[in-house]
């Protein structure tokens, strides 16, 4: 072989190289994705939202307390109204708000409703949940907002974005779900309510722990003028709530602030807990972590209250004469009854709920 | 800045393309800059020594070449005139005086920056111990390196001294030689001599040496990455307990250590080495497949090349030719014995060496112990040298046998490992207690029985570190028989990068580098 | 040309420095925080009955020396990581999470006036004569809250507006001093 | 040259002192050798080797040796 092809060779096998190792990274970077199709199903919600095909009038944002507690598909059936809860676990403020100038930039909610649990949480907390949050997200600004604004002192922006130099180390616990999910996903909610059909009562709950500090963060309150702003300039009326979720402890301290703040900005603060008589809910019943989260029933009761306040007080219109929309949210309320049907089904036969939750975890 | 992270990966990346656009006169200046970013990332502080190390070794070697330059022009201006050969002998002598003095000065500031730093809490322990007394120990950080660079400038002041070299007259070259940050973390320990015309040349992209170059960054990684921080879990759990790990896994974290410092450190050396060929600037080799060595006198010119001969060439060979052990060992061989007298100054240098060798990787007493055992045992060997000459020379056959050479072969290692136990447990008392229970706990059943698992490695993680020795085994002994592997597949081409696109897959999934894996530096790094 | 050059060079540098300063400094946080969790209470401990336990120590051997708890309660977090595992017992209650592969005690409170700590300490006292009972101990005071503080645990006592003992707990010291 | 010869055949050193020009670049003699052989050469011409001198191309052969020691003796 004369030198010159034997370089020219090389050329083209440098190029091939590099083509097939930046196709390696990707598609390992798809397989060792955790999938979290089940077991820990909260992973897997910020990416369902992109299925969406209509838009939505009502946006919810926040943590647990908002996708475990309240139910779109209820807030329909009751007065028509189209929500979605961009919900994730632990989802910190400054998420929040990333994912709402996403959401802007796909449709025009006249309502937005945001949780104020997360408030506590000043500073990114934790990479997994993290993750749970951000790796959903398609590649956009608001992604990268997001990630800056997230990330703890060991994480690397260039993991986010290729996704294999994070997870490469599950080459060893990969399974078959892996594999079967690596370019499609379920969804595991509905309009972004993570359904529990079980109950655990409430027993009693711990005395509130002593804090050091009360005052809510700068970086909070920098972010939730910003989402205020956010939803000024695209014509939504902004809503702060607190769930009323009993545990982990919300303290008056914080809620003094978050009252104070919203009376001097001109925002809507609803504290639910407040109002948890009016709306009915029985701890006994109405949650399946004993105080923690609403189950399906909470919830119910829960969507019903905050609906009536949403189409009374905030006119968010009743969409059910619209062919389209009712076509949509038909389906949407049969897959719901249908894993309501499927959950009390496993707890008829196991005692728990085998395929939504980690396992017996009683 | 780690040779893991993803920072030095984009730092490399923005400096090779930088190197490779800016006019070539101004490469050395890039890489000047570059070592000053890269130290920076270590602190400020630690700049600070490396600079005044730099000034004082610059002034020194200069003010040394005016006065040989002096001396030169003189004695040739005078050459056959007035003076007499007795006069241009004592001016000479004079002269030379005068350089012997800077010389010892800019020894002493060099090297005292470094014994300050490294050893005033070594010293204060012992003192402390010795009399009782309550000083308390200082809380000096460490600069970066510091071991390394200092080696390699009071290298280029000697040599300067010995006029093996010319002086850089170029401060900012000696900065660059002083800093060159591939070689800073954990050497090779260069010479002047050698980097001077490389590291200075103005270098044009070589398609081969930069593939090659980044080929050899991809294996070092490999052996780190994949390899040595995968094992580091399980040496350092077992290094830890002394007391719960005891007989067969002594013997266990002993081997296991010698894989993860091997493919550690000839790792870092890799991506070394790799990193300055893709510059264009030759670094000479620091191993040469030591575990093959059939003794500890070879085995030491093959592992840490460049720190075996920078002891012999500026410790060892002064030291034996030092006047004064001449003289006694002189009179040793007419007063004691002749043999003995003989043997006085190879033993006292062989000692002395040994004990600062092991001095200089570390202020205790365990790596002192070490460096003292090191030198036993290549005095042993000496020793023995007529025994084993009449030995090899009866049993030709056998000595010249395949199996005779695996069993020098392994003699070696396993001493190397027992001796290496100190580095493990540093502390001098509980590492031969732990060497002792490998002969007298025979608790291999418990090991095999699945207590490996319990180390923070699981049986894939096992599986993938013996997978990567036996490939880096098979790639020594491919270089032992053939040399170098990149040139053999540089002929076949798609073959090449067909490898290569393995290893580079292989180091990306089985690498311990992300979340869950943190950290880890270089061991070489603390010395 | 040259100079410019130089200059450029010095710029990045300097730049380049800026960047990596903050590098330097945090990377040498993180090997305080690598510290190790034992128990290091020295008076800060909690006694009932004959049982006196304290912060981080290994849950175990305390539970079962208590006996059985009155109730107990587990507050998971969102999407399973890790909980809080709360174990009611008269008067008091123990705090349990799993801390570095083992479960620990990480938080003791005082829950109503039917006991005390073991300086006597009680929900309901005047502050300044609980404050008279830790005497010997150093605190410090943040607006109502008063933090006393030995080894890895923490000890607060919060004053209410009538000027007395409105909680009091243990719980683990931040060991970034 | 006889006398360099006789010097170092006389250490027992496994080298092939008369023709060999690499003893030192092909490893024929180790360390401890070359430093034998410095003290055998200082005591039996009465030099001193400075370290300076210990270098390959001084030991490489007898040959070399013996230019050093002459001029060394020279100086």
């Amino acid at each position: 072989m004369s030198k010159k092809s034997n370089k020219k060779l090389h050329i083209i096998c440098l190029a091939v190289f590099t083509v097939l190792l930046c196709a390696a990274v990707w598609l390992l970077g798809r397989i060792t994705e955790p999938k979290y199709m089940s077991g820990v199903l909260e992973g897997a919600m910020t990416q369902e939202y992109y299925n969406e095909e209509n838009s939505h009038d009502v946006i919810f944002v926040g943590d647990c307390e908002v996708y475990e507690n309240f139910s779109p598909v209820t807030m329909w059936e009751e007065h028509g109204i189209t929500s979605y809860i961009r919900g994730s676990a632990q989802q910190l403020i400054w998420q929040s708000y990333y994912l709402l100038e996403e959401v802007f930039e796909r449709e025009s909610p006249k309502v937005v409703v945001y949780n104020v649990q997360s408030m506590k949480y000043d500073a990114p907390q934790s990479e997994a949940y993290n993750r749970m949050t951000l790796d959903g997200m398609p590649l956009s600004k608001h992604k990268l907002d997001a990630i800056k604004a997230s990330m703890t002192e060991n994480e690397d922006m260039i993991s986010y974005l290729i996704p294999f130099l994070r997870y490469h180390s599950r080459w060893s616990e990969l399974t078959d779900e892996d594999f079967e999910y690596a370019f499609r996903r379920d969804s595991v909610t509905i309009a972004g309510y993570l359904m529990r059909a079980d109950v655990e009562p409430m027993t009693k709950l711990p005395t509130a722990p002593v804090l050091d500090d009360y005052t809510i963060g700068d970086t909070c309150w920098e972010y939730l003028d910003k989402m205020q702003k956010l939803c000024d300039a695209n014509g939504a009326t902004l809503i702060l709530i607190k769930s009323p979720s009993l545990w982990p402890h919300w303290y008056d301290q914080w809620d003094e602030q978050i009252s104070d703040y919203a009376a001097e900005h001109g925002l809507d603060y609803i504290n639910l807990l407040d109002v948890s008589d009016d709306i009915g809910i029985d701890m006994q019943t109405d949650t399946y972590d004993a105080g923690l989260h609403l189950n399906i029933y909470g919830a119910e009761k829960l969507s019903r209250y905050f609906a009536d306040i949403l189409a009374g007080r905030y006119g968010v219109p009743d969409r059910s004469e619209d062919e389209t929309i009712a076509a949509d949210w038909e389906n949407k309320c049969n897959a719901y009854y249908e894993l309501l049907a499927a959950q009390n089904a496993e707890l008829e036969e196991y005692g728990y709920l085998k395929s939504w939750t980690l396992g017996d975890e009683k | 800045m780690l040779f893991t992270s993803y920072g030095f990966i984009a730092f490399l990346a923005v400096l090779f393309v930088l190197y490779y656009l800016i006019p070539k006169r101004f490469q050395w200046l890039l890489l000047l800059a570059a070592d000053i970013v890269f130290y920076a990332c270590a602190g400020w502080k630690g700049l600070c020594f490396m600079a005044a190390t730099v000034v004082v070794s610059w002034a020194a070697t200069n003010l040394m070449g005016a006065s040989l330059a002096k001396q030169k022009s003189f004695l040739k201006s005078d050459e056959g005139k007035t003076l007499e050969r007795a006069e241009r002998k004592a001016y000479k002598k004079q002269c030379e005086k005068h350089r012997k003095v800077i010389f010892v000065l800019a020894l002493v500031a060099d090297l005292g920056i470094l014994a300050a730093l490294k050893y005033t809490n070594f010293l204060i322990t012992n003192v402390n111990a010795l009399f009782s007394a309550d000083i308390a120990a200082v809380d000096w950080v460490l600069p970066l390196g510091i071991s390394f660079y200092t080696f390699q400038t009071v290298s280029y002041v000697i040599d300067v001294y010995w006029e093996k070299v010319e002086p850089e007259k170029n401060i900012l070259r000696v900065a660059l030689f002083t800093s060159f940050f591939p070689l800073l973390i954990q050497g090779p320990i260069s010479r002047f001599g050698d980097l001077k015309d490389t590291l200075f040349a103005e270098h044009k992209a070589d398609f081969k040496q930069i593939s090659f170059g980044l080929q050899r960054i991809l294996w070092g990684y490999f052996k780190k990455l994949v390899i040595a921080d995968r094992l580091l879990a399980a040496v350092t759990a077992l290094c830890g307990d002394p007391l719960t790990y005891t007989g067969a896994y002594v013997f266990i974290g002993a081997v296991l250590y010698a894989a993860e410092l091997y493919a550690d450190f000839t790792g870092g050396i890799d991506i070394t080495i790799g990193v300055a060929q893709v510059l264009g600037i030759k670094v000479k080799e620091n191993f040469i497949r030591p575990y093959f060595s059939r003794n500890i006198a070879e085995y030491w010119r093959r592992w840490h090349i460049s720190m075996g001969t920078w002891f012999k060439d500026y410790i060892f060979y002064p030291l034996s030719v030092a006047p004064w052990l001449l003289k006694l060992s002189k009179s040793a061989r007419k007063k004691i014995s002749d043999g003995f007298g003989r043997k006085l100054s190879v033993y006292v240098s062989t000692i002395v060496t040994w004990f600062l060798t092991g001095l200089w990787h570390g202020a205790a007493w365990n790596f002192v112990v070490w460096g003292l055992l090191n030198a036993f045992f290549i005095l042993l060997a000496e020793e023995f040298k007529p025994v084993s000459q009449r030995f090899r020379a009866k049993h030709e056959r056998l000595v010249s046998g395949f199996g005779y050479r695996v069993f020098e072969t392994l003699r070696t290692f396993l001493l190397m490992c027992s001796l290496r136990v100190l580095d493990c447990y540093r502390d001098v008392a509980v590492s031969f207690r732990a060497l002792g229970t490998v002969f007298t706990d025979f608790n291999w059943g418990e090991v095999f029985s699945g207590a490996l698992l319990q180390l923070g490695l699981t049986s894939a993680d096992y599986l993938i570190a013996a997978v990567g020795v036996v490939i880096m085994f098979a790639v020594s002994c491919i270089q032992e028989k053939h040399g170098s592997v990149r040139e053999v597949l540089w002929e076949k081409p798609v073959l090449c990068y067909a490898v290569f696109f393995v290893l580079a897959v292989a180091v990306l999934t089985f690498g311990a580098y992300g979340v869950g894996y943190d950290a880890t530096q270089f061991i070489y790094n603390q010395f | 040309m040259k100079k410019f050059i130089a200059i450029i060079l010095a710029v990045l540098c300097v730049f380049a420095l800026c960047a990596c300063g903050n590098d330097g400094g945090s990377s040498d946080n993180d090997a305080n925080k690598t510290a190790e969790y034992k128990p290091d209470y020295g008076e800060l401990y909690y006694a009932s009955g004959d049982v006196k336990f304290g912060i981080l120590d290994p849950a175990a051997d305390v539970l079962s020396a208590l006996g059985e708890p009155d109730s107990t309660f587990e507050s998971n977090s969102c999407a399973y990581q890790g909980k809080d595992k709360f174990y009611y017992y008269d008067g008091f209650e123990i705090l349990v999470n799993d801390v570095d592969g083992t479960e620990r005690i990480t938080g003791i409170t005082v829950a109503d006036d039917t006991v005390s700590n073991p300086q006597g300490v009680k929900i309901g006292m005047k502050i300044d004569e609980a404050l008279a009972l830790m005497d010997g101990i150093e605190y410090a005071q943040s607006g109502d809250t008063y933090k006393f503080t030995v080894g890895s645990t923490l000890f607060r006592i919060q004053a209410g507006d009538d000027g007395t003992v409105a909680a009091a707990e243990y719980s683990v010291a931040a060991n970034d001093k | 040259m006889e006398e360099i010869l006789d010097i170092l055949n006389g250490l027992g050193l496994d080298a092939d002192f008369e023709h060999c020009t690499t003893l030192i670049d092909d490893g024929i003699l180790e360390s401890l050798d070359i430093v034998t052989i410095i003290a055998e050469l200082s005591d039996a011409f009465d030099i001193t080797i400075p370290a300076r001198d210990i270098v390959p191309e001084n030991f490489n052969s007898a040959e070399a040796m013996l230019n050093m020691v002459n001029r060394l003796l020279d100086e």
